[in-house]
């Protein structure tokens, strides 16, 4: 089931064996930090030294960006990228930290910006140097992204900037944000522009950062407020009230649905070997059945808590195998049916393992990360409040239903 | 052993797929089938079958019957992943013949071997209609379980639950013989055997008791236990495949009619209540066939793990049918309700589906077995 | 818990006492006729002799339409039907089969026709003698009654029906139809006008009965044809436009929440005593579980079976004591709470338990009534497909959920 | 017996209802609990009980403690159905006090029976409040099972997930002794006794492992089985009426939040994808109060059904209440899914009240021992 089934051009064959070599000699060697569990929830400046240099070492490699014309800071490649990516997940390499850099803003970036302002941003960004991140979700804006009302008001060739960005990921790291925002009231999709705007330059000078207290007590997201920044005309994507028509492609990559693909390097994290894919999923359930008690007997032996884990294992596996149908070309009919689901599916697996997950513990399940008697480290009461993150994020639930129901069920629109 | 990528689901399966699709939209619509299986609407009607011979001796020239049958016994030996495509097509159909039955029976007499198996492959080959006689009166067909006994070398007892038994030509009979159990392959027609059919729900379908009473029939496997564990997996995966078909019909049907009703100035599928439970049947159909087709590719290809994926798959498929055929029953409103509406003939099937060979709850509690080890 | 502990009147006490020894009296005995379980389920002349027999001597006796005025063949007394129900159901006779007449058709020609026309109809509806059936839904109407398009057009001082009405129940022994007519394509809701019509008299000169088949094979509903069917102007109730308004007392007092108390007797049907209740109840599941087998061992014996009995069990009991509490002030904040909720819940919790019933018979339920061998007579497969005409009709549970969020939760209204 | 109509909720358990909504809105709402018990959000933080004393003393001398207390030791004796009110009134107030624990010893004490039990209720009665240690390292308090023995005479051992045990003045305990099982009754300052904190979820709670190293104790029953059996319908009754009224403040805040805030040009209640769910979530939250209710009643006046009532109490509250929390934080968008929004408190308060005296699935176990009979 490897990438390399596929058959591969001469260009690629060729770039396959360059990562494969380059990888093996310069792959990061194990680090005494402890690395989190995906590049949204870096925490500690020394995390973020360790990935920004790997970052920069395969971007120095060529592994990185391969695909975007030179002029831009690419490797000027044809369709390579997913090549590297595949080694890079088969190395079992750490992931890159610039992540919304890479996956959101390189392309929409290089499709809307001025010539100019790409050569300017983009190799920084494809080296990691300049962490990235996104301002779209405001208090008031959530699953109605467009009706965002933090606004840009035109005062000479530069913009004043007032309002307030939520679940802001990395911004306390960012140089800059891609940020959708409101240049007319009149309108409410052709009333929005797109701006790259500097914001580590100017905190404390118009934008303040701080951090967002999720349910968990951990800290992760930001808000960014902006009081009276001002802006060179010059940070405009596209036209004057055409954010909504930019954000789209921002949107499209973020899904995995774009045209250009993120350079994604593995995913190792402070872990033993092997344990990577299961540690929260529906089979670590049976570890944890095992060592539990219910009733008096462990839970792995009471046939409701038996049936339960059955029916999680069931859709983790039906998940993975529909991935993996999507790309069968007789096995499908509308080839976004699948993708579509992605989101939807794999947030609410997750939700109801980490519920089921507390049940299988009991009492126990009142014990939290900080107490040394937890199961599991206290990891799946954590994990049940954070599987909210997933399902309200990026398109609650209740959207990804409507957006399958419209895109692919073709049923009449809910708004 | 690892799976292909594509589920061995390449090319020559996707035509055959294709051509069983068109065969039965061309052959049988849902009207004409409608017409064939549910003119009487008595429940205490006649108990014919249902259904039209005639398309099922074309359906055995295109050689369907001989798909699972293997080379060495004259068949075409193809890949479990192509008989499921054909599955999926008959249950979109909701194809009333004695198809699955007769597939059933192609994997369980391959897993015989022998040249009394052959033999008997041959005849399917040779175009005999044959349905598995497995069942016992509480409905199982594990370990020892059957009503059935040799008794000085002659078949005596009952088999329950039979498929499709009017449209058969040959039966497979497990029998206890001594401590042993063993597999017997038997014309229909052969003296001493009755088939009391059953008054059933599914009018897709026919179903009965078989009695037997000391009839003689031909052994085809002394070890009953290891054919039938052998060839399970693939009865789970086909009955599942039938059920992703009927379920996907279900859902377009009910999304086409989600489309045109009107209600409150909106076509109904408008409101979420209505849009949001026909995704869920979406997303749960296609975590069946994926899991479908997982399966069938393990029984060909990864066969030490074709047990524990064809339970996911028939476990899955069950609660997925059962939605699938209520929301699309709740979704039609008043008229999905009412006999001269298609849906409730694959309502009917699917439930039926469900309970054959093992429903959710039992493939779960087997699958646990494997995954998490026997119940102390 | 019963009745008498609330507080009568005097005249309550002395007709409760007339009741009860008129009952005692007067109830008919046990017939060989087979009953229904419901009056909408009368299927032969003999079923609905027996049944109107009983009705008349009820009625001629005074405890039928006890509260309507005298004038109207009422009983002219203050708050007595009610009295009259729990003698009826402490006795257990059998029901009234004229149950649309008195529960929906009476309370809706007592407020809304001409006063010769209630002298003229109520008596021989509340007698029993005259059948009434409703002519609601239509084929492109269920649960958007206003939509309603079978049509009267004015012509003279008559009205000229077409059209086509479904789910009419008992119209196959009907004299009277309560209809919701459309008199104008103007306006929805104005549009509509509310008429009695004679049908029976109209049999083959305008009106055609046909029976609707169930999913089940059984027949019962009917669909009603108009063709030119010509009715007086005198058979309106209210003004022309009204229809609506009227068609409000109707749904009311079929909800139960009208001002009128409906004439209600016992439901003795022809089983064994004490069965009643339980017979398709979740508490039934158990003796099915004990009789089924489930993977070679007693379904009662298999923990997840019995989980999901207990479940369904549950259910019904909370079902049961919200009803006992929706009467007992300190316990409710808003009164309409717990009883909008009755039929939603009612026929959720019946579907699920008819579907879990299959499941525990197994490879049996595959069985119909028709099988000799099949468990419970082939009842639960049955009663699993009826109980979506329960959570399809009056009102579908979709269409019960928006009415909950909206008049009790006071969410804005989704339609 | 049978159940009085009402519940046996009539006027004076209504105005103790509403005058305890009254004393947790004035003196406790929402914003100024969220300052006493989340102030610090770090999961790392000191594990101090956040609480306000002041108001519990108030609640001691409003007689709230004495309710449950039997009329002999001086209490006042009401109904479970009264004291039920009171529990769904700090449920929904999602109060940090000890009242829980208190009123459980109540009920244990009560039926204990006996002098030594009577001077311990008495202390009570006298403002002391008191938690049980009932519970073994795996959860359980069931038959024999106790990791806290009688040794010299003397206590020794562990207890777990002891409730409030930072806010209480005496424990009441489940020890092993030789053979029997006995309860004692000890001040939690007693020599040799250590509480250690755990650190939990649930923010309006604390919850400890209690050791024992040879402590004296009084003991106030020899029969700790029936003690326990006799008082469990109460304590689930109690955490279930908890549950109800956590529930309803969840249901009424999102209900509220659902009619203010807006998206798509809409108020988010217009879209059936949160009016249903938050629908389904008032019929759980009703279906849970009534037989709240009655169960409480059947402790009162039909004893012989209490336990029956009270598992179906506790099962249907237990799932309710993960229901209609996921529900609430679901709703509330990504504003639900901060700290700063008042929610999480409830969904810690709801998921720990669920695992608190059995789930769900442990509650519908027992109670299918009752109404089916032990599984073969």
């Amino acid at each position: 089931m490897s990438d390399t089934e596929r058959k591969d051009t001469p260009e690629q064959a060729e770039f396959r064996q360059y990562c494969r070599d380059w990888i093996a000699a310069n792959a990061p060697a194990e680090t005494s930090v402890r690395l989190p569990l995906s590049p949204l929830e870096i925490m500690t400046t020394e995390q973020l030294d360790y990935l920004q240099d790997w970052q920069k070492r395969a971007y120095d490699a060529g592994l990185v960006g391969c695909d975007y014309p030179v002029e831009v800071g690419g490797g000027g490649r044809n369709d390579c990228q997913r090549v590297a990516n595949a080694e890079f997940i088969t190395a079992k390499t750490p992931f890159f930290p610039n992540v919304i850099g890479l996956g959101m803003a390189a392309p929409t970036v290089f499709y809307h910006a001025q010539e100019e302002k790409k050569q300017a941003l983009l190799p920084r960004l494809f080296s990691g140097e300049d962490i990235w991140c996104q301002g779209f979700s405001e208090p008031g804006s959530g699953s109605d992204l467009a009706s965002v009302q933090t606004f840009a008001e035109p005062k000479g060739d530069k913009w004043l900037i007032n309002g307030h960005k939520v679940w802001t990921s990395l911004a306390h790291f960012a140089e800059w944000m891609i940020i959708l925002l409101r240049t007319s009231k009149d309108h409410k999709y052709d009333g929005l522009s797109y701006f790259v705007v500097p914001i580590r330059s100017a905190l404390g000078k118009g934008v303040t950062v701080r951090p967002l207290i999720k349910m968990t007590g951990e800290t992760g997201f930001n808000e960014v407020i902006f009081e009276n920044l001002e802006v060179d005309d010059s940070y405009r994507l596209d036209e004057v009230g055409k954010g909504w028509q930019v954000a789209m492609t921002t949107l499209a990559h973020e899904r995995g649905a774009g045209q250009l693909i993120t350079p994604q390097a593995g995913g190792r994290v402070q872990r033993k070997e092997g344990e990577e894919e299961s540690e929260q999923g529906a089979a670590s359930l049976i570890a944890l059945a095992k060592s539990s008690q219910r009733g008096g007997k462990t839970a792995a032996d009471d046939p409701v808590i038996r049936d339960r884990i059955m029916k999680e294992i069931i859709r983790e596996e039906g998940f993975r195998q529909s991935r993996r149908r999507s790309r069968v070309q007789g096995l499908i009919d509308d080839p976004m049916r699948i993708p579509l689901q992605h989101k939807l599916r794999q947030s609410e697996i997750a939700q109801d393992t980490a519920q089921l997950a507390t049940e299988i513990e009991g009492a126990a399940s009142s014990l939290y990360i900080a107490d040394p008697n937890a199961p599991a480290a206290g990891r799946w009461p954590m994990a049940h409040m954070n599987s909210y993150g997933f399902t309200i994020a990026a398109g609650t639930s209740e959207v990804q239903r409507n957006i399958l129901g419209e895109r692919v069920l073709h049923l009449p629109k809910s708004k | 052993m690892t799976q292909p990528v594509n589920f061995g689901f390449g090319e020559e399966e996707t035509m055959l797929r294709d051509s069983a699709r068109k065969f039965f939209a061309d052959n049988l619509p849902v009207d004409q089938l409608h017409a064939v299986i549910a003119a009487d609407s008595d429940p205490h009607r006649d108990l014919e079958a249902g259904w039209k011979p005639e398309l099922w001796q074309q359906m055995v020239e295109l050689g369907w019957t001989m798909l699972a049958v293997p080379e060495r016994a004259g068949g075409l030996g193809m890949s479990a992943a192509a008989v499921a495509g054909l599955c999926e097509e008959a249950g979109r159909a909701a194809f009333p013949s004695p198809l699955l039955p007769t597939i059933n029976c192609s994997y369980l007499l391959a897993a015989c071997g022998g040249a009394a198996a052959d033999a008997a492959l041959e005849a399917i080959v040779g175009g005999a209609a044959a349905s598995p006689a497995l069942i016992d009166s509480r409905g199982s067909w594990e370990e020892a379980d059957t009503d059935v006994a040799v008794v000085d070398g002659k078949l005596s007892g009952t088999a329950y639950y039979v498929q499709d038994a009017q449209k058969v030509d040959y039966l497979l009979v497990k029998a206890r013989q001594g401590d042993a159990l063993a597999l017997y392959w038997v014309s229909i027609d052969a003296a001493g055997i009755e088939v009391h059919a059953d008054a059933i729900v599914d009018l897709s379908r026919d179903q009965a008791r078989v009695s037997f009473d000391g009839v003689e029939a031909v052994e085809v496997s002394g070890d009953a236990a290891a054919a039938v564990a052998t060839a399970m997996p693939a009865i789970w995966t086909m009955v599942s495949a039938d059920m992703v078909g009927a379920a996907e019909w279900e859902l377009q049907t009910t999304v086409e009619y989600a489309r045109t009703r009107t209600q409150f100035e909106h076509q109904i599928g408008f409101f979420q209540a209505v849009k949001h439970p026909l995704v869920d049947a979406m997303v749960e159909i296609d975590q069946s066939k994926s899991l479908v087709y997982n399966a069938a590719c393990a029984i060909d290809s990864e066969p030490e793990n074709a047990t524990r994926f064809a339970h996911m798959a028939k476990a899955s498929a069950s609660d997925m049918a059962v939605f699938a055929s209520s929301r699309a029953v709740q979704f039609h409103g008043g008229i999905g309700f009412t006999w001269e509406c298609f849906v409730h003939i694959y309502f009917k099937r699917q439930n039926h589906n469900q309970v054959l060979w093992g429903d959710g709850a039992w493939h779960r509690a087997r699958l646990a077995n494997i995954l998490i080890g026997v119940a102390a």
